[in-house]
This record gives C-alpha cells, structure tokens and sequence, in this order.
C-alpha cells in the first residue's frame, strides 16, 4: 500500500501472498459479487450557492444548496464542479463524493490538491458553483440484518457517513475502521464513532488511534461482517477488497480514477472490471462505478491492458504499428 | 433536463449535412459524447442536428490503458485508442436506442485498412436513424508503416472513395480531416475529389504532456490528441483555408467550440454546421446551449437564416456591414 | 528591479547553445522581447542565458497595419509583420547596447530568399556580445510562390547551409522550425544535416479569429500566428519526436512556457535550453522567475546539473525513478 | 465620429472639410509639437492589495495600495493589470490610466467591457492584483503661464484629474470639457470641475450639459488655450488634435491602442506618428506614448498601412506573396 493518502499510485502492490484475481486454481471461491445497479435519479446540471464553508481537519467541508441532487443523491454518489469561474483555463469537472445531505442540501470534504481542488475549496458563502449531479452507482444495500464494515481512508471516509447513517436506521449493526496518514488527514471520526462501534481509528504515523494501515484491523473485524464497504485510495480499496474475498465476505469498493468528464462520455477513466458474464472490460467508474463489487475490480492490472480484456485483441494492432509521434 | 430559453424566432436554423436537411446546424462531436445516452438526461436528443457517435472500427476494442488524458491549458489531450463495442455492438445496442427515439446519428468509422473502411460503410446500410457517415481518417494505416490516413492526400482520397462506394447512396460521406499536416487544402481537395460529401474539421492537434513526478509522459500512449477551446484558432484557420480553396464543399466545423459566439465564428469561416466536443465534458449541455446562443446570435446580427450567414467572413473589403438577410 | 529568491546551490544551471556555455537555459523568445532593453527594469538581463531579439531583415519594416493582435483561451494570435530597424538599425543601436552591459544576444534573423539569411549571417561577423543566430526559416520564400521555408526540407537545408557558410564560425547557428508540418523529423533531420548547431521548436502555429462584431478576422493580415501556453502540448511533442529521432541535436524549446515546471518538461522532453515567449507579456519578470524556479524544480527532483535532465523523459520504462545526478 | 465611446472604431471620420495631415498645400503650419520625452522612472512589477472599490456613474474606480506606483507616476501614465487570477484562460495585461495618487496609493477608473475589464472592476477591497505601473510618458507640461484646455470623453476625464490639479497648483489657468454619450458615462465631473473654469459639461443625447459633442465647446475654449491635452476615444482625440492645430495651439493627446505586453516589448499597440525627423513610423502607443503631440498623430490612417511609412517599402513584398492561410 502507498503512503500516499490523495492517491495517485496506480500499480497497486498487495501485502506478498495475496493475490485478488485470477483465483488460485483448486481453491473454493464464492461466486462474484453482483455489479452494482444504476441510481434511481438521473443527474441534473446548474449553479448552486455554497451555503457553509468549514475547515475539517486538513480539509475543506462545503455545504451547498441544491435540492433537485440532495433530494435524489444516494451514498456512494458524487457531483462534479466546474471550476476557476468563467474565464478559466481549466476545462474539466472535477469529481467529488457527496458527504452528507439534508434540507435540500448537500455536503462534500474537498482536500485541496491542484489547482481545480484548491480554487473549490477556497469558495466561500454567497459564492455560486456550476455542479452536475447525482453521478454514478451508489452502495447497495445488504439484506436485512446484515452487520457491515465500513472502511475509509483520508478524506474518502466522509463518503461512508450517509451509508452508516442509513445502515443504522434500518437496523444493521456497523464496525468502521478509518485511518490516514497522519491525524489530520483523518476525516469525519465523529460522523462515524457516533454510528459505528466496534470503531476504529488508525494513522499510518501513530499520531492518533492506533499506528499503522487500516489492513490490520480491517482482518481482525472483517470476518464478524457480511459485507464491506470501502472508500478511499485505491492501494487500500485493493487490499480491503482482498481481505473481504479471501475470508468469502463480499465488498464494494468506491474508486476514484482521473475523470475528465464523470458522466460517461469520454472513456478516461475506465479501469479493468470483471463483468456479469465473467469477462474482463475497461468499465467507466463514473458510470458503471465508482462503486464496484470488490471482486471485480482487476487492482493489480489498473494502469495495464490486460491481454484477456474484451476488445485487447483488437489493439495489438495498434501497438505493432507505432502511431505518429510515438517513440518507436 | 435544461429547459431551452424560447429560441428568436426570426432565425431559420434549418442547416444540411452534405443536403440532408437537419433541425439544427449543431451536432455532438465523435468520441465526446459516447453514443449519446449518457447525454439523454442533459438535453433534448433530437434538437440537435445529430449525435456524432464514436469512432467504431469492425472488431470491439479495449482502448488503451490508463492515463488517458491529462488536462492543459484551456484543453486537454486524450488518448483513449478508440475503445468501443465494434460494428456488431454499435448495430445491435447503440444505433436502436437512437433511432427508437428519433435522434439522427451521424456516425463515425475508423480503420487500420481501405477495406476496412468499405466494410463499416456497407454493413451500415439500412441501419436504422442513420444521417450519414463521418470517415474518422486520422487513424495509423497499417499498410503504410502506420502512417496517419488523412497526413497523405492519397491514402485519404483511396478511402473516401472505397467508402463511398460502399455506402448507402443516401447516406452523406463525410472526411474527418487532421491539422497535423502541412497543407490541409491538399488533402481537403483529394478527399473532395473522390466524392467525400464534406468534410469534418478538425480532429485533435498530435500533443503531448510530461508529468512532473514521474517524468515520463504522463499519457500511456505517450503522445495524444490535444482538444479544447485551446485549437480553436487552428480550428478556424483550417475552416478558412478550405472554404477560400473549395467554397462549394460542405463543412462540418469543430475544435474548441464551447459559446453560440464561437460557433459563430466558424459558421463565418465557411462551416454549415459544427460539432461540439471537449465543451461537452465541461458542461453537459453545451449542445444545445450552443444551438440557442448561436441563433440569437444570429439574429443580433440581422441574419434571417442561418445559410446565409455560412461564409460570411470571406465577404470582399467593400461589401458593407449585413443587413438583414432574410 | 525584481529581488531574485536564492538559487538551490546544488543545482549547476549551465547550459550550452550549440557548444557556448551560457550561465543559464532560460533565454527570451524572439519577436518577445524586442531588443532586451525595455525588460532592464524588471530583471537582470545578464542572469538569463541570451535575449533572442525580434527577427531581424535586411531593409527596415515598418510591419502590418492594426490591429496585429488578438487574445485567445490561454493563448493569442499575432500578425506583427516582422516591424524592425533591419540588420543596420540592430548594428548601430540595439546590439552595441546589449553588449555593453554584458548581455548576451542571440540574434534571429529573417528573410525572403536564401542570400538575404547568407548576408545578414555574414554582417553579424564580428559583431558585439552575439552568442549566435538562430534563423528564422518561418518566413515566405518569394522564390517559391510564398510557401514558408519551414515548410520544406530542402528550402529549409539551403537557407541553413548558406548561414552556416557565411557565418562566423564562432556562432552556433540554431533553425527555427514550423510545427505547421505533416513531419517535422523531416524538416529537423534536413536543417541539422545542412550544417545546423541546434534547432529552436516551435514557432507559433497558423491560427485565425473573427470578430464577432465585423464578422471579419481580427487581424489585419488575415490568419496569424498562435503561441502561449495553449499550444504547449504541440510544442512538447514536437521536441519530444525530434529529441527521439535525433538524440545529438541540441534543442532551444519554446512554445507556452510560463512556470519552471513548464519550463521542465521541455528539458526532459529533450530541451537543452528553453526560450520564454508570450509568458513575457504576462509577466515581464518570466525569464528570470521561471530560471529560480527550474532550478528549484531540478533540485527537488534530485538532480544536480540541469545537463542530466536533457532528454530524462525518454529513458526506458526500467529504467527507475530518479536518483542524484551529480 | 463615433457614438461609441469605449473605442473600437479604428478609421477616424472627422467633421467633413477637416483634414488633419497632410497639411493643405499652401496653409501656413506652426513647426511639429515636440515627442512627449520618457518618464524619469522606471516601471517596477509587483502585487498589490485593492484598498478601495466604488461605483462611479458607469464605472468603478479602485484604489490600490502600492507605493513604488504611487510615488513615481506623473499624470498620463498607466498601469497594466494581470487578469482573471492564477488560472485564467486570459494571458494579456489590461492597461488602466491612472487616475490619481496619494498616500502610497493610485486610483483607476474601469470600465467593464468584456471579460477581463469586468474581472478588473469586481475586484473588492482586500484582493491582490498583479500589476505593473508605472507605464508610458506623461504629459509633458506647459511653459509657465500658459493656460491649458483639458479634453476628456468618457472614463478618459478620469486621466486628466490629476494633470488639471498638478496645473493649477503650478498655477495655470484651466479650462475643461468632459463628455459622453450619455449622463451615465461621464466620469470626474467634480473632480475637474473643482480645478477648472470655464468647465464645460456634453453629453450627445443631452441627458446633462450641453447637448452634442465635446468639438463644440472645444471650438470655442481653443484659441484662449496655450495648450490642449486630450484623453477619450480615439475619433474624439482626433477631432480635438485637429482643432487645435488648426488654430496653432499645441496638443497632447494620451492614445487608447489594443496592448498586449504595455511594456514596449510586443509591436502591437502601434499607430503611424511622425516622428522627430519628420518621418512617420508605426509607434508603440505603450512606450512611445500614450502621450503623442496632436499634431504627430496620424489618426486618419489608423488601422493601414500608409506607404510613406518608413519600412513600408519593405513590407510591398510580403504583400505581392500571399502568405499561407491567406486568402489570395
Ligand atoms: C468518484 C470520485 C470521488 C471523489 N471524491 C473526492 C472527495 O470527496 N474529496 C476530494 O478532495 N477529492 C475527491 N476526489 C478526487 C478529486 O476528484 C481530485 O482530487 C481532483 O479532481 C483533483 O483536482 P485538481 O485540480 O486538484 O488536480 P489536477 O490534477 O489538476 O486535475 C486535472 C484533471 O484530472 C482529474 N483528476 C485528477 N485526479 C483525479 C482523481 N483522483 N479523481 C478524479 N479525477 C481526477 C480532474 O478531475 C481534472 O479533470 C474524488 C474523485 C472521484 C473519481
Ligand atoms: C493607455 C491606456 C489607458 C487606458 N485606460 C483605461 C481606463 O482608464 N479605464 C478603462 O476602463 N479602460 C482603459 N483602457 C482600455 C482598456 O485597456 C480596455 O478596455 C481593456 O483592456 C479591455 O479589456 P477586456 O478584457 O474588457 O477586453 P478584451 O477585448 O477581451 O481584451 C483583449 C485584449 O485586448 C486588449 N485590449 C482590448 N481593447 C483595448 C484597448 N482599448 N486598449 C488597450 N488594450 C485593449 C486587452 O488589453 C487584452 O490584451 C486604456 C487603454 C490604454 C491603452
Ligand atoms: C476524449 C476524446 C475522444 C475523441 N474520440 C474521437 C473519435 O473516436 N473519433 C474522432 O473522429 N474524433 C475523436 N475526438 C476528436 C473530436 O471529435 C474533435 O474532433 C476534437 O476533439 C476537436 O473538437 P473539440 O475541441 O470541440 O473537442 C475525440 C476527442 C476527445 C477529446
Ligand atoms: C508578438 C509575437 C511576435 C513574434 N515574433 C517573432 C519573430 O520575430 N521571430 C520569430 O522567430 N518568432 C517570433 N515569435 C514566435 C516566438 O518567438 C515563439 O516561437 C512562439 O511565440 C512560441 O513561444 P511562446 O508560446 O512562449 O510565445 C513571435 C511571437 C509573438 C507572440
Ligand atoms: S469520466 Fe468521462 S467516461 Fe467517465
Ligand atoms: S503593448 Fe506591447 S509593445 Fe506596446
């Protein structure tokens, strides 16, 4: 797993032995978890008014006022903000998970990165926001009286709050185990210690809670849930979705991919995806995610084509020939 | 679903592609707006001129691996590698879903071989809402040491020619045309000559972009198609050219198209009718933003319809300001 | 006069154009900062490694009628027309000025038939404080009905070998290339085998914008040429494919550079010395600013000499992460 | 002249019967008003904090709190602001005359036209702009004595503020006309009224003042004028330059061109100016200017290419071959 809790690292390395998919031949395997249906809601476009504006530990927490996505938003859903205002050089939606809603308002945790995250999380009160939303699948939800793991890392873990508020009302029990880096880059601990017990809290540097990666606890707790879910980087969605396979409990995980435009038109921000026909594909985690069935998702291969993929024959093409302007 | 600002009604925006008359001169461009469902939530589908659909090629492919894209300033460049469900797919899901509900697609074929191209055109014969074919010809072409299709007025021409041939009579046939070349006229010119109905500009200027961690391209395939309000001015230039060479041929304009204003400029430039791209990503229903801007427009400017305002810019030093037009 | 922050002391920041040392990779860009002197008050001109004056002719030019300029999404167009004072103005005023505070020009030169590239290389033998020339292949050939020489291998070989011929031997000669080209390998190979020391990439790219209000192009001269840091991603690709194809060739890259990071990429795309351009006129103070910041980008990175991260972008995927160059 | 007073008209149409240069073959003409000589400082480049925004008629005026400005600019100088922030699509400076100076501050009156302006004037006391300044050569002042006729149209009275204090304090006579085309488009009407007499006020739609152009009253003030100075649009420059050639008082008139740089370095802001040899060159309006002498300036052949230019010669060639991408 890497260090870094804002994510980037795409070769996901899992702690040695573990391998996620393809199984290990003669071993017993439950059948896959299911894809993830669609939101009920399609999304909507317009400018909303940023209504509240709080530092969250190393995070920004904006409320904002837009009932037609905080009345249909589920958990697991994000929006997408346009950014730098009306004359910016910066093109692109920058996707965000919805955090909380209530009163025709919805709230996100925007950890300023670059300079599309850092100009959001510097709008204040008053200010107005071009946002499109509800986007993508949201987190299923189990059986009744299924007790869940609630899993987030850095800023992810604000995403899980609606689903534990939501899992508590109709009656689950819920563990959740947050870690980060360090205690500031921790995120919505109140939120989810008021739902969730067990509770844990980890930080990579023992700042707070306890010290290390979300991993250990995550197997202590993992075997009393039937189901977990999961937010955050994407080396830790790897290995939490390895643990919940491996012990037979089925997950979804929430990815986070660079998207460039998260209402799936543009096919940036595919990932390899194992489909309900049990074949491979490059599926959008805007549209057909970002929230998968944990054993699904191919970690070990994002970033790569694998050559089982749907459709890989057909490039091999391509790269016998070299494009223009590619280097031999 | 927007609503749509009621549109002046003064201004006929009845435009063609290659003379089939379409309700408005502004379409969705190839690859930017997938096979147009994902936009049916944003805007009216069939108040388009069409949906331009991405680029299919016979057999499905994966695309290329991840980082596809990486965003630049007032742009972007991608390389997807032209990831899609293959001529069956598009056939038996895609085209269906639009043509149930009335939604005109204009749609785009890629190929590595003259054959291949022929082949799309032929097995989209009869599809159903079909408008005509967009011959996407920046593509590396196998039998030339990958060489693109359209930097060769030859290989761009041999093309044309096959899909024409191939093609349903009444489907137009239009040539998607790179900048990357150092005469588009030429090419513009071969591809006229063997029968192209018209002619699409621009696709993607060839770009490429360095991550500053890993100091390695940040895109896997390296180099990729750069887009965005950025090549407008290339865009727009290349539109010029090849409607001061060839004032009869059709064009389809596109690059960095996001306001009505700028849709405007390339309608002066000698564009019919114009596509909308990157904007798209940026905000969903630019579409159809774009279709109302670009008839008040218009109308701001005495223009009764829209054809009267295609080429305008090309107007000899002494032909005074517009009147109305109608 | 802008204070400079403390340069990282670990990073040597020497860079070499066409084999002379200079102290720093960071130069102007022609046509971006006239002569040098009216950027004297915002930094120390002899910190950055040469300002590369506006190209100069034989005869003054009295340039084009307005307008000659237009702003564009992170970019611009401009159709200046190559106003100067001719190659006896910069003799008499310009270059003995430079000289005599101790900065370093590299002088562009421009022209409309090969002898008038070979008599202003051979009028600038001898002259003060020249480091080199960099020419200018990017202009209209009379002898061949207009078309740019840039455009042509062998147009653009005969105006580098008569520079080179007639040139000082003492002056690196550096050809300017188009991007505007199907195959600018082509264009770069015919230049470096004619004799050039180093290649500048890239000129801006042919654009064009219409008023909205005459509905006319903006510039006087019709279409005109596009730069900042819209056609970056050109412009890296572009040394990116030339570095790859001649990996000896030195390269002064140009085309959008705004920041030190910018100013990376190119360096690692295979950039040996960059040249800021429009980011001037933005920012009077770039050239400096964007040298501390290279330096520091350098440093972070851990590398010790900025000749080690010429071309880093290109080494092969096995090769890991970066360690000190020193 | 035009309606338009925010410029834009390029080809000057002056009061039919009056022509401005050459001169009627056979007039007598006084010798060439002298090139406005360079300011005694040189510009310095930094970032300033806004310290005052008010609505003024059409316009909003800012004050900026950045002494080295402050303390070196004379009046006729201009600053050039960055626009849109650190991620704006928008790379070119916007010159603004300054409009007046005290206690390490500098006051500059905006008009909001497209996108940048517009930026420029919401800006609200606390912001930070980048700005450099100061820019051009003022306007030279007049022997002692000499009683002066101040011209302004539009935001351009708010340039002369600051020149018509400076006279009257030197204690010249002064004399002022400020128009517009309509009331709300006047600008420092208090401001000159305070310094100057007789002061007239016109308006082309006669919402205040004198109904009609500035010409008018200009006609009847210039020949009790021992010098005129002029800034507004440009066909209103022209008007008034010529008038007062005509009668042989020297003018100054601070040129509104199209900038890129503002710092000397681009050749965009040209237009043809006779020079001190007698020559015309296309002169830098940044650098060269804004301050020309009346009589210097070739306003009728703004926007060409007049063939006695000098390099013009040079220029015939590029012409005869069509340069790629123009049409033939
Ligand atoms: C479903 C989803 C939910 C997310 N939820 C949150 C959240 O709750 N809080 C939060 O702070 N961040 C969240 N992110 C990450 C956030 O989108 C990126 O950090 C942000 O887009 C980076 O913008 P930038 O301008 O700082 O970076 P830049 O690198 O300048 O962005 C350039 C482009 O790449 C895209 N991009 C870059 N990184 C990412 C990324 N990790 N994910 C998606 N697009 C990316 C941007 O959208 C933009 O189009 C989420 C991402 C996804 C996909
Ligand atoms: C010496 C001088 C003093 C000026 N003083 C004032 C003033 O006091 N108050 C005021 O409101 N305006 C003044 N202007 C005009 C002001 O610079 C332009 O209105 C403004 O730049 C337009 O910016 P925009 O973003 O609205 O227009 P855009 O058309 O989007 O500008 C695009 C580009 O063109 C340049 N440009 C366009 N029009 C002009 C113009 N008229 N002059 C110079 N550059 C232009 C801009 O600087 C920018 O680089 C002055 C101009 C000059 C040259
Ligand atoms: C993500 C992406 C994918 C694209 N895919 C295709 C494609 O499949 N076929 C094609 O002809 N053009 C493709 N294009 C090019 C566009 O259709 C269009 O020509 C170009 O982007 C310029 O227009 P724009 O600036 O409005 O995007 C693609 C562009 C982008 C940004
Ligand atoms: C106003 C302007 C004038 C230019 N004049 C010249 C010139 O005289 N000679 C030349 O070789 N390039 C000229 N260029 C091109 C630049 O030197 C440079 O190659 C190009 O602008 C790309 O770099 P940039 O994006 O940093 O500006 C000019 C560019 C601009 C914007
Ligand atoms: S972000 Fe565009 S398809 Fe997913
Ligand atoms: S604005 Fe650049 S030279 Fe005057």
């Amino acid at each position: 797993m890497s260090e870094d809790e804002e994510g980037g690292t795409r070769v996901v390395q899992l702690p040695s032995g573990e391998r996620l998919l393809p199984p290990v031949p003669g071993t017993a395997r439950a059948p896959l978890g299911q894809p993830a249906p669609p939101a009920a809601h399609p999304p909507v476009q317009g400018v909303a008014v940023v209504v509240g504006s709080r530092p969250v530990s190393a995070y920004t927490e904006l409320t904002i006022e837009a009932p037609d996505i905080a009345e249909t938003a589920a958990p697991g859903q994000f929006v997408a903000f346009a950014v730098g205002g009306p004359t910016s050089s910066m093109l692109l939606r920058r996707s965000i998970a919805i955090a909380g809603v209530g009163e025709g308002r919805f709230s996100v945790v925007v950890s300023a990165r670059a300079e599309g995250s850092t100009w959001l999380a510097t709008r204040r009160p008053g200010d107005e926001v071009d946002v499109v939303g509800p986007l993508g699948r949201p987190f299923p939800l189990p059986p009744e009286g299924t007790p869940a793991l609630l899993v987030g890392g850095g800023y992810g873990a604000a995403a899980l709050v609606g689903l534990g508020g939501l899992l508590r009302a109709r009656g689950h029990e819920v563990a959740a185990v947050v870690g980060a880096g360090d205690q500031a880059r921790l995120c919505s601990v109140d939120d989810l210690a008021a739902v969730a017990a067990p509770f844990v809290v980890t930080t990579d540097d023992g700042s707070t809670g306890r010290a290390g990666r979300v991993t250990e606890p995550v197997a202590e707790l993992v075997s009393g849930a039937g189901v977990v879910y999961a937010c955050g980087p994407m080396p830790m969605l790897a290995a939490v979705a390895g643990l919940a396979t491996d012990r037979g409990v089925p997950s979804w995980v929430a990815v986070e991919e660079s998207m460039a435009c998260g209402v799936g038109v543009c096919m940036t921000c595919v990932l390899p995806v194992v489909g309900a026909d049990g074949r491979s594909r490059f599926a959008r985690s805007c549209t057909e995610g970002p929230v998968f069935a944990g054993d699904r998702v191919r970690f070990a291969d994002v970033g790569t084509l694998p050559p089982d993929l749907v459709g890989a024959d057909a490039m091999q093409l391509a790269h016998a020939v070299p494009e223009e302007g590619e280097t031999p | 679903m927007t609503t749509l600002p009621e549109v002046l009604p003064s201004v006929d925006m009845q435009a063609s592609i290659g003379g089939v008359p379409v309700v408005s001169p502004v379409l969705t461009a190839s690859g930017c707006s997938s096979f147009g469902r994902e936009l049916d939530p944003f805007f009216d589908l069939t108040a388009i001129g069409a949906v331009v659909t991405k680029s299919v090629q016979l057999r499905p492919r994966s695309g290329r691996a991840t980082p596809r894209m990486a965003e630049t300033p007032s742009g972007m460049i991608n390389s997807i590698g032209l990831q899609g469900p293959g001529i069956d797919g598009l056939l038996a899901d895609e085209l269906p879903w639009l043509a149930e509900r009335g939604v005109r697609s204009f749609v785009s074929i890629a190929g590595a071989r003259t054959e291949d191209f022929a082949e799309l055109a032929a097995r989209l014969r009869g599809a159903p809402g079909v408008l005509g074919i967009e011959v996407n010809i920046s593509c590396p072409n196998v039998e030339s040491r990958g060489e693109v299709f359209a930097c060769n007025p030859d290989a761009s021409a041999a093309v044309v020619a096959a899909v024409r041939e191939a093609a349903d009579p009444a489907h137009p046939v239009y040539a998607k045309l790179t900048p990357d070349v150092t005469d588009i006229v030429s090419v513009a010119r071969a591809c006229a000559d063997a029968g192209a109905n018209g002619l699409s500009m621009i696709n993607t200027l060839l770009g490429l972009v360095i991550d500053p961690d890993t100091m390695r391209p940040v895109l896997g395939g390296v180099t990729g198609g750069l887009s965005g309000p950025a090549i407008r001015p290339v865009a727009l230039r290349c539109v010029w050219q090849v409607h001061a060479a060839l004032p009869n041929v059709p064009i389809l304009g596109m690059g960095g198209i996001r306001t009505g204003l700028d849709a405007l400029q390339f309608v002066l430039a000698g564009a019919g009718a114009v596509s909308v791209g990157t904007a798209v990503f940026n905000d969903p229903s630019a579409p159809a933003r774009i279709h109302d801007e670009l008839a008040e427009a218009l109308g701001e400017r005495g223009f009764g319809r829209l054809a009267d305002a295609v080429g305008y810019a090309h107007r000899a030093p002494d032909e005074g300001p517009p009147g109305r037009h109608a």
